[in-house]
């Protein structure tokens, strides 16, 4: 089972994100891959991690993937269920979390990254979603992981708008902020990690059976590749069949759910 | 103290044309029956206040109501683009709109400092982001101790918060508990407020987790609307319809059949009960033609 | 985590001379018994914060293990003067007391800022009056939408908050309900928690009218200690035992019976259990003695 | 039942602070004289007042008078119970409560009241409670009701130390301020009420049998009296009937307790 064709890309990037949850960390989750991720970390090395949604669910433990970020399961499996200002200012701006997820439209060589519009900003090609709770989870948690697919048009030369700070336009916008910033960012092709001096990012892991050139390819500015890179450890047995029991108990419960990541 | 009404009659007397209004739920407790039943009325100008505008402010939209957004995060959750909002934002149709763009944390924190009769809130936010440029109810305080740099943001204060829960009872109190989001905030926030419940009981007595009450001073109206959230829930009472959602995105991603799908439910139903029967009624029918 | 451990042991873990330390209830849930654990350890220089430095802040004054009091008001409510209190501000007996002095509004509002990661709380507050002449802890900010001037106070973050709770489950997840006060806050704001809870259950289940949890990543140690705040009370579980606070007034009004009734109560008695023992025997004397 | 000798000064005290309540009207009460006098409006002609408790009890009925500002019934009979910090940032400064009560060791003529010290605030001679809630209360609730006892150390030229602004120490003192500030003066010998001008307190209402010298003897300024000095309507058989039988119950229920204003 340990074979290039016995798993899927998106469920490497899942494993791979449980992978950096340790056991008894805190941890903010956003609904799709992030919590897919950190469900499965739940279910494998880490009992103890605490999941809390921004929906104000502290230390839940969802039978199945919710489709919201206010399911009920949510709620019914909490430890304790605060209101969203109680959340955000309580809880993450009052630096309780250990880390937190996030995703994007686009990411830049520093991590920053852009979920608010595609071109300019009052008459944007396409008009994303927008910040939710993301430049206050860059800024407060104490590590951010960035679970994001692996394609030019997602990874940027310059973002269009920043909406949550990885290292700043320069690699030098963290001054004030009280977490490390994005650690790891996690792709369906490998992981990159910031270069302890510059904060940029480098190729330090790819995915088992992935070519560094296509990692290039599918990468918007000249990405650094890291001295020593590594392959990232296939999924093992018990990671891959956890993940695929969560996800069947998932479509068996909500029948309209797909793989978020797949 | 809240009166026992009819939500057509609370929307009537509440609601009026450029009003700042705040509908609130944040996944739970959704006041779509509320978002109907202004659609149907015929309000425009509206500014629209909203931590997360999904599918009701979509609808509002996409029916001409809405003049500007307040709100952080715009989409259809775990579906994708709101496309009635993306249409009036990218194309400007059926006219444009005016938008006024925070976080989360920012929206909570205004909402919040509404509801304290402050004219701020002070927080750690959109540090190092481009949303500061773009929105004027976010500035910077120094603070006297520290002389640390903080956001600060504008408190927002609607004319009309609109909420749905779980529960009141006759003298106007009410409850709601699981996810409260910023409701309680909301409602504190506004001028007037608007309530719909699932139903009103003789006594409130404590349920489920972050049981919230409102006492009957705080709140305008109380509008008896069961599954007036729908496709929304109200935890004790409902399921989230996530159907409803997929089906969001194709109905809405197309103006004729959204505006088709808006005249024949809300606009020539009458009240909640009437597009319940319908919407099961073509739910059944399409169940049928897919057997 | 929290550690399910003893009073004793979590006072000599958590608790150091030198400390800043919040041991908060409003009324309901005062931690008496953390309260005479400090005093029997002998900690010295504490600096103490709490709104209502009420009968527990007396003892600790009186013992000697105060240097500063951070507070809004100090009464024995509804019977009078705290004479320890009064003693050591008018006649610096048994030391001489620092006071950093605040409204409740002002208190609230600095655990608040601290439970939120914010230098600073920002309220109406103080306006008129003579505080802000002797507290360097409030100051002021201009609000940069309106101009207003409004009240800025420093964030309070105690070295360890002590609380006392209804309940915790064996993972340290820790309930209480009823009159909640500012224990949440108090122990979001705080590097370290204490809280002694009446009982330690399988499962927590909401209880009661607003009922808080605070999950077990926040609290640093719980221990045990039914009747842990008497003479307070824990609603379900005790009675306020309003004839001791009438009690302590003659009690503390005296040096040397205060000391007496130090050494007998808590100074000689090993934990919370003997002294509630000998209390209820002295109190049986009374009794007798009045018949 | 209404002559002078029927009632008591501290029971005609308490009848009037009620009657200046009206039905409907959220109140923000604290323990003592109060409490009793909005317990007392609330069982005769205002059902529906909204008694507040700075314990964050909101909408109390309870069926003895507490004897600390959190007594367990006031918990079990509130419409809603909230945090400390709640209470004053949402309910009080957010502009919730009609009126408030407050007291005082001292009070001056332009009503600002002293609860902190008596003499120099370093080296008191007498080292009172302190603010509490009352700074916010003075500033925030539509109108202040003031219940004091009458006597020269109380009513003084100037108070030892500002705890809660009246109208300031010059009479001009509530600009920014929300609340009309204190409107009645209610004591054991009669009601002020400031002047609609200078803001300086008059005798306005004299309590039945008291004679005027007897207030102004024990007023430590030179109170003016109003032109139209009215007697204060003594209470009625049912207000009197009414406050015995909730201090009754109130001993029955406590039996520690004294009739705070007695």
């Amino acid at each position: 089972m340990s074979s290039t064709e016995a798993f899927s890309p998106d469920e490497v990037m899942t494993v791979t994100a449980a992978r950096q949850l340790r056991d008894g960390a805190v941890c903010f989750v956003g609904i799709g891959p992030p919590s897919e991720a950190a469900n499965l970390a739940h279910l494998t090395h880490a009992p103890n991690l605490v999941l809390i949604y921004e929906s104000g669910t502290i230390g839940t433990s969802p039978r199945v993937l919710p489709l919201s970020i206010g399911d009920g399961e949510l709620a019914e499996t909490a430890v304790s269920v605060v209101s969203v200002p109680e959340i955000f200012s309580y809880w993450l701006q009052g630096g309780r979390i250990d880390v937190g997820f996030l995703s994007a439209a686009q990411i830049d060589r520093y991590a920053n990254l852009n979920s608010t519009v595609i071109g300019p900003y009052k008459r944007p090609q396409v008009r994303l979603p927008g910040a939710g709770g993301a430049p206050e989870i860059a800024a407060a948690v104490g590590e951010v992981l960035v679970m994001i697919r692996h394609h030019r048009r997602a990874f940027v030369e310059r973002v269009d708008f920043l909406t949550s700070v990885g290292f700043g336009r320069n690699g030098g916008g963290r001054s004030g902020l009280k977490g490390a910033g994005p650690t790891a960012v996690i792709t369906n092709l490998g992981v990159l990690r910031p270069d302890q001096q510059t904060k940029e990012l480098m190729l330090t892991s790819i995915h088992p059976g992935v070519a560094v050139s296509k990692v290039l390819e599918e990468t918007g500015w000249n990405l650094k590749v890291a001295d020593e890179l590594s392959v990232t450890p296939p999924p093992t047995d018990l990671e891959l069949a956890t993940l695929r029991d969560l996800r069947h108990r998932t479509r068996e419960a909500h029948q309209s759910w797909k793989p978020a990541s797949g | 103290m809240a009166e026992i009404t009819t939500l057509a009659e609370a929307v009537a007397e509440f609601i009026h044309d450029g009003d700042v209004i705040a509908m609130e739920g944040f996944t739970h407790l959704i006041p779509f029956a509320a978002g109907h039943e202004v659609i149907r009325q015929g309000r425009r100008d509206l500014t629209l206040c909203r931590l997360t505008p999904d599918l009701i402010y979509d609808q509002l939209i996409g029916a001409g109501c809405v003049r500007k957004l307040v709100f952080s995060w715009g989409g259809n959750p775990g579906v994708g683009s709101l496309h009635r909002f993306r249409d009036a934002v990218e194309n400007g149709y059926p006219r444009s709109l005016e938008m006024e763009e925070h976080s989360h944390a920012g929206m909570a924190a205004r909402y919040a400092a509404g509801a304290a009769g402050l004219p701020l809130g002070v927080l750690r936010a959109y540090a190092g982001t481009d949303l500061p440029a773009q929105t004027k109810s976010i500035s910077s305080i120094t603070c006297p101790f520290t002389g640390e740099e903080l956001a600060a943001v504008a408190a927002l204060r609607p004319d009309v918060t609109v909420i749905h829960a779980q529960q009141a009872d006759w003298k106007g109190n009410v409850a709601f508990w699981g996810i409260t989001g910023v409701q309680k905030e909301a409602v504190l926030a506004a001028r007037h407020s608007i309530v719909t419940v699932e139903e009103v009981v003789d006594e409130l007595v404590p349920h489920g987790p972050n049981h919230v009450v409102l006492p009957s001073f705080v709140v305008s109206a109380v509008a008896p609307v069961p599954q007036g959230c729908h496709p929304s829930y109200a935890m004790g009472y409902s399921s989230r319809e996530n159907r409803f959602y997929l089906d969001w995105d194709r109905i809405s991603a197309d103006r004729g059949i959204f505006e088709e799908w808006l005249r024949r439910f809300v606009l020539e139903t009458s009240d909640h009960i009437e597009y319940m029967e319908l919407l099961d009624e073509a739910t059944a029918q399409v169940g049928e033609a897919r057997n």
